[in-house]
């Protein structure tokens, strides 16, 4: 009288058998065979892991551009503690008692971080264009600040939980499938803004004093720019932790960055490449897990993937790879430019 | 009208390819035939408890109708534990889920996917409904630690069994017969262990550890019977962290540990087995320069974690016994 | 149980907190000055991180020598730490150098891959050695109440060996913070001070990290070096007043963190110690930064209001001078000095208190006082700009106002002889 | 002060009582001049006298103390998509992965709003303008591997495809080769015939004689604004450069 419960069918594949499961699985979903309420918790984080690629494409390559990527850190450090101190704080108001911890309400969760994004940028350009503070030490002194706060409000209100690693190192094996709601959400936002924004993005990164002379006002960009990386860290808050989504936004730019040189291919690249690294992890794991019994962090083999692919990229690229150019010094042949 | 650098017909060549070599991948044979095997599929149902305190009463229960495994074993620490990679399947799989319940497992996606489970039971807040004036609240927040206590602990046995009976209604029976033998010999135990500490002379039996674990403990065990009915029985244990260990602590703390030491001259301090001692070394370092040497005790007591990794304890009792004993003979050296 | 000043010092529980973590927080704020006059600030956070796989690794190699919470374990993972972030640190620089990546991109890039490499490691003991990982948490975020005195000689020998290294090589860094190329012209070897740079911020990182947390340690590494460069002059008084200041927000942060639990007795009201020394620093750093006299953000903004308002003045006056009839209605001067109906209302109500205007028919028209006030400042602004292009490198007045008549009236004869065309 | 108001129809710029100050230190002082339409300005003075500051004031990129300043007659709102600006090349990132085209045709902006696409005649205007500054080999090249002068090309190329009125340059001629600085002269003066006006600021004194037409003459102050006989003196220059200003003048006469 087995109830009818149905198993994992990832449950005991090795690297490649689980490409071949996914396969059949995908064929499924297409065929409409297998709806979206079953999704396996595999599926769902390479879903998730694939809506954060695509989101934090458009995203990563401005900040690393606009040479904001140490405010997007900053950003992910306050808004861990707007999370949990929304947590805390708000829960009582809104009735919901955060220890039976429903799905955290997304509503909270978007509203508190949007404040602290936004509090965050607003102080760090006060520091910088005011008070006329070096830009990094502004950066440094806002973010470790409100952090400081953040973490003497949260033992104020609970001496028993402490800041869970779990908000910063994420778990994405606890995933859900309406966690895919918010990355759908967050993908279609960045999307939608990059895509119309795209030509005042690229003047404004490119060259601020022209943009503001044909009056588009660069200080606004920044605010968006900022909000969306918020918003993405939100979505990236239970899959891989605040903290890592900084590797979503520098990796695949980087990465890009040593193959092509044309900015609309580096976009298309920023999202190619960490969708391989997502595949990959996912069944890396999978494969530790069967193969030898270990369960590993699969947010922290995300990262050794990205970083051990852009190890890869820098010895073979083939503009400046430090192999090719070996092979270019001591084998008389012509590396392709 | 090229897009995304490269024109229409090369991208949808690229796509057409790669879904080609998916679907190829899938029709390929299933290869893990093999390991499947390994696991037998019976009849048997299979039961989920998150702690070892759990697992261990419900396998006497079930004994080998069951199949019972644990979630958190060994030494890791069940208030902040989070999920790994396999657990998903091991909640999923399990017919039904025996957890703790009053806040301790208070991990984000544990808590989530107990909730979400179809068949999952709190024992702590079922006897909180049954017995509320038995679980103790520590600065607003409930005491989660109910299993220190083999009276309290024994009340679990009722709603497990009526869960297996539910699911397996021929090996009610059995399980009855289980629960009634398994009952008695707990309280056999807890009264064993009763007389045994109420023998150390009162002015000894004062607990100091290092977070919060051991209320129930003392409550029924180290407490004197008019203490316990007027409520004083809190000064015999103290702890420097709150409920969950490593939470931020303040110096505040550890001068209130100190004074209590002094206050009741307090000789000697436990340490925990899954628990870091820093906070125990200082307070130990601290009374010692002010002229009162506190030092600690040779053996360690298993507060959340049944037994550690060089001394595995095999069931409840035993775990029990040992805090026992190894309370009794520091106190009485 | 009250807590007199003294007590800090002596009462053993409270003497290794505070002692810790004064000793760490001046060395902290020494390598900060070097870190933060190398403009490379945020090489704090990044190296605070970096260094988790190094205390991952330290655990799984060490968990069979020491016990959990042993005092050479807390040695063996400063060790390792201290590797990987100058390992870290190194990485970053190698970006930087060979593939010219922007230096905040690789710095964040080795910062969350390091992390990232951490956590696996971490995951990986959480289940074998699950009490080493305990510990492991703790180290992270710091836990600076529980530190003993096995600690103050840490920190105490970490700022006797920054505080001399500091002191010997104090023109070698002074050149290396200020030109590179100069000091390569005289044949120092860069190479060797860079390398103690590097020596330097990563151990004040690691070291402290312990006390204070991982992200705090950043925010020490920043908070005095930029108190003190409100106020210090030079080099050695930078130097000065952020070991001052780090000192003080490191005795502070303990003192609060202590004594104020103490006035609400009842409730179990705790403040970490280590974010309370961050906050103190950080609250010393703002109001210096603002209040600060010479250049704080109040004085600027105040002198730039004041200057701003008499120009305003001065223009309205020279605008009616040279209507016809000396008489200009509101709309006019709003519309010749764009600026809005409030302003130019306040405007013209200073004027007519200080009766340089009168109302005549509507509109606002000079009195003889004023027209005599107009031809003066026609007269102070001329000469204002000669005397800023003629005396170019006479600095010695910043602002029209605080001209004194003599200068004037010598002004006035240098540009009747020069240039012998006096305007009106 | 310009003594003679040149032609009565309304000025290209005109700037009334412009000072700047940067926190409490003077950076420009009581700025009053008019230039009238199609005139090449040079804005001449020494380092420090607040050449670019007086430019990015004037688009109110920098925030003055008091000043009114008309473009055409009307403010600067009115006329934006009217005026280009070149900024100079050091403030611009130029490992940014675009190519000459994509540069070239951000001068399109303006008039594109945000749905509209770059279409095919918008390339073909772009190219014409980069075969006009000689630069349409370049067309996909990346602008990294540019040199100086092509960059400043390109940056010529967007201003020309903006076809403003007026045009403000900050040192086109820094750092450039002499080829490519005839070449520019030679769209400038193309532009000139067009009735369009141009702000250069320009710090080598030997080539100001040929270039320009009118002179704004600064050092924290005005000097003089007015056609180049009357204000490129050699009074003017010493008063603006100190004493150097006079040997630099003799040596410029030997050339003429």
């Amino acid at each position: 009288m087995m109830l009818g419960l149905h198993l994992n069918p990832y449950k005991n594949c090795d690297f490649f058998e689980f490409f071949s499961v996914l396969s059949t699985r995908v064929l499924g979903l297409i065929t409409g065979q297998i709806g979206l309420a079953d999704l396996v918790s595999d599926e769902i984080q390479l879903l998730v892991l694939l809506g954060l690629c695509f989101s934090s494409a458009f995203l990563g390559v401005f900040l690393v551009l606009k040479r904001m990527t140490m405010m997007a850190n900053a950003i992910c450090h306050t808004i861990l503690l707007g999370i949990v101190l929304a947590v805390l704080v708000l829960s009582p108001f809104f009735n919901f008692q955060a220890s039976s911890n429903s799905i955290l309400s997304m509503k909270i969760l978007l509203m508190s971080s949007l404040c602290t994004a936004l509090l965050t940028t607003f102080l760090m350009e006060f520091f910088k264009q005011t008070v006329k503070v070096q830009e990094d030490a502004s950066i440094g002194i806002v973010f470790t600040f409100l952090f400081a706060v953040g973490v003497v409000l949260v033992t104020l209100f609970t001496k028993n939980i402490h800041i869970g690693t779990e908000a910063i190192m994420g778990n994405i094996d606890a995933l859900d499938v309406d966690d895919l709601q918010i990355v759908l959400f967050v993908s279609l936002m960045n999307f939608s803004f990059f895509t119309v924004f795209y030509k005042r993005f690229t003047s404004v990164t490119f060259d601020p004093l022209f943009s503001s002379s044909i009056g588009i006002s660069v200080s606004f960009y920044n605010y968006m720019i900022m909000v969306l990386t918020s918003a993405t860290c939100i979505a990236a808050f239970r899959a891989v932790g605040v903290l890592l989504v900084l590797m979503f936004f520098v990796a695949p730019p980087l990465m890009s960055r040593m193959l092509t040189n044309n900015l609309r291919s580096i976009i298309c690249l920023s999202f190619i490449l960490p969708a391989i690294g997502s595949f990959i992890t996912i069944s890396l794991s999978r494969h530790f897990l069967t193969v030898y019994q270990v369960p590993i962090s699969t947010s922290g083999l995300l990262v050794t993937v990205f970083f051990v692919m852009y190890l890869l990229l820098l010895l073979l690229s083939p503009k400046n790879g430090l192999f090719t150019n070996f092979l270019a010094k001591s084998l008389p042949i012509k590396v392709i430019d | 009208m090229v897009f995304l650098g490269m024109n229409m017909f090369q991208i949808v060549k690229n796509l057409l390819l790669s879904v080609l070599i998916f679907i190829t991948l899938g029709c390929s044979r299933e290869s893990r035939a093999d390991r499947e095997r390994s696991e037998s599929s019976t009849k048997k149902i299979t039961v989920l408890s998150t702690i070892a305190m759990i697992d261990d009463i419900v396998a006497r229960i079930g004994k080998d109708r069951i199949n019972s495994n644990c979630l958190i074993s060994g030494e890791i620490d069940p208030h902040s534990y989070e999920l790994v990679k396999g657990d998903d399947e091991k909640i999923s799989s399990a017919d039904v889920v025996f957890f703790n319940g009053l806040n301790l497992e208070h991990g984000a996606s544990l808590c989530y996917k107990l909730q979400k489970h179809k068949r999952s039971i709190a024992l702590g807040d079922y006897i909180y409904e049954k017995y509320p004036d038995y679980i103790l609240k520590t600065d607003n927040s409930l005491d989660p630690h109910i299993w220190m206590d083999i009276s309290l602990w024994v009340n679990i046995i009722d709603p497990i069994t009526q869960q297996l009976s539910q699911i397996d209604p021929e090996g009610s029976a059995f399980y009855q017969t289980n629960a009634a033998e398994l009952k008695k010999t707990m309280l056999v135990a807890h009264d064993r262990v009763f007389n045994h500490l109420q023998a150390v002379s009162e002015s000894k039996r004062y607990l100091v550890t290092s977070h919060d674990a051991f209320g129930y403990f003392t409550r029924s065990y180290l407490a004197t019977e008019e203490e316990r009915l007027k409520g004083t029985w809190k000064k015999r244990f103290a702890a420097p962290e709150g409920l969950a260990p490593d939470g931020q602590l303040s110096v505040k703390d550890i001068q209130n540990i100190i004074d209590h030491l002094l206050k009741y001259n307090i000789s000697v301090v436990f340490a925990e087995s899954n628990v870091s001692q820093d906070s125990l070394k200082k307070i130990v370092s601290s009374s010692k320069e002010k002229k009162h040497n506190v030092n600690f005790s040779s053996k360690v007591l298993y507060g959340d974690a049944m037994g550690s990794y060089n001394d595995p304890v095999n069931s409840y009792l035993e775990m029990i016994e040992k805090n026992a004993s190894s309370l009794i003979n520091e106190w009485q050296k | 149980m009250s807590f007199d000043l003294i007590s800090f010092f002596t009462d053993p529980v409270l003497r290794a907190p505070t002692l810790g973590s004064i000793f760490m927080c001046i060395s902290s704020s020494l390598v900060g000055v070097l870190v933060f006059l190398r403009k490379r600030s945020l090489l704090g956070e990044a190296l605070s991180h970096t260094s988790y796989p190094g205390v991952a690794l330290a655990v799984s190699t060490f968990a069979a020598f020491f016990s959990p919470s042993s005092d050479g374990f807390v040695f063996a993972i400063l060790f390792f730490a201290f590797l990987s972030s100058v390992l870290g640190l190194l990485c970053i620089d190698f970006l930087k150098k060979r593939f010219r990546v922007y230096d905040d991109a690789a710095l964040t890039f080795v910062l969350s891959s390091f992390f990232g490499i951490g956590v696996l490691l971490a995951s990986r003991l959480q289940t074998t050695h699950a009490v080493w990982y305990k510990q492991v948490q703790t180290f992270l975020y710091g836990q600076a109440a529980t530190m003993r005195d096995v600690h103050i000689f840490i920190y105490l020998a970490l700022f006797i060996f920054i505080l001399l290294a500091v002191l010997i090589l104090y023109k070698n860094i002074q050149m290396l913070i200020f030109d590179q190329n100069y000091m390569r012209s005289l044949g120092v070897q860069v190479r060797y001070t860079e390398m103690l740079f590097v020596f330097l911020t990563c151990l004040a990182v690691v070291v402290g990290i312990r006390s204070v947390g991982v992200v705090m340690m950043a925010g020490m590494l920043i908070a005095p070096a930029l108190t003190a460069r409100c106020i210090a002059k030079s080099l050695k008084q930078m130097f000065l007043f952020a070991a001052l200041f780090g000192g003080v927000s490191g005795f502070l942060g303990n003192y609060l963190s202590v004594s104020v639990p103490e006035l609400f007795p009842g409730t179990r009201f705790v403040l970490p110690t280590g974010p309370m020394i961050l906050i103190i620093a950080s609250v010393l750093c703002f109001a210096f930064l603002i209040f600060s006299p010479p250049n704080g953000l109040l004085w600027k903004k105040l002198s730039r209001k004041k200057i701003k308002s008499k120009i305003l003045l001065d223009e309205t006056l020279k605008f009616i001078y040279s209507r016809p009839g000396k008489l200009a209605s509101i709309f006019q001067i709003k519309e010749e000095l764009s600026i809005s109906f409030l302003r130019a209302y306040f405007i013209l109500w200073i004027l007519f208190t200080k009766r340089f205007l009168m109302l005549k028919n509507g509109s606002c028209c000079l009195t003889k006082r004023g027209s005599k006030k107009a031809i003066d400042i026609f007269k102070c602004h001329r000469l204002w700009g000669l005397y800023l292009i003629d005396f170019e490198n006479d600095c010695r007045y910043s602002s029209l106002y605080d001209l004194t008549p003599e200068l004037l009236k010598d002004l006035q004869e240098f540009e009747h002889v020069k240039y012998n065309h006096g305007e009106k | 002060m310009a003594k003679v108001m040149a032609q009565l129809e309304t000025p290209a710029l005109s700037v009334h009582h412009l000072s700047v100050y940067y926190d409490d230190t003077p950076v420009l002082w009581d700025i009053n001049f008019e230039v009238p339409v199609g005139n090449i300005v040079g804005i001449i003075g020494p380092n420090g006298a607040g050449k670019s500051t007086l430019i990015k004031s004037i688009l109110q990129m920098t925030d003055c103390l008091s000043g009114k300043i008309s473009f055409l007659g009307t403010t600067l709102k009115r006329k934006r998509k009217k005026i280009a600006y070149v900024p100079q090349r050091s403030t611009v990132d130029w490992d940014f992965p675009i190519s000459v085209l994509e540069v070239v045709l951000m001068g399109l902006y303006p008039q594109k709003n945000f749905f509209s696409w770059i279409g095919d005649q918008d390339k073909k205007k772009a190219y014409q303008v980069l075969e006009s500054v000689g630069m349409r080999s370049f067309a996909d090249r990346q602008i990294s591997q540019l040199s100086g002068g092509q960059q400043q090309r390109v940056f010529l190329a967007r201003a020309l495809l903006q076809d403003a009125d007026i045009y403000f340059m900050d040192e086109p001629f820094a750092g450039v080769d002499i080829a490519t600085e005839h070449s520019l002269m030679l769209t400038i003066k193309g532009l000139k015939e067009k009735k369009k006006t141009l702000f250069i600021v320009h710090h080598d004194l030997n080539t100001v004689r040929s270039y320009f037409d009118w002179v704004v003459l600064l050092n924290k102050g005005l000097i003089g604004c007015g056609p180049i006989e009357e204000v490129f003196t050699e009074e003017n220059i010493t008063r603006a450069y100190g004493k150097e200003g006079k040997t630099l003048f003799d040596v410029n006469k030997l050339f003429k």
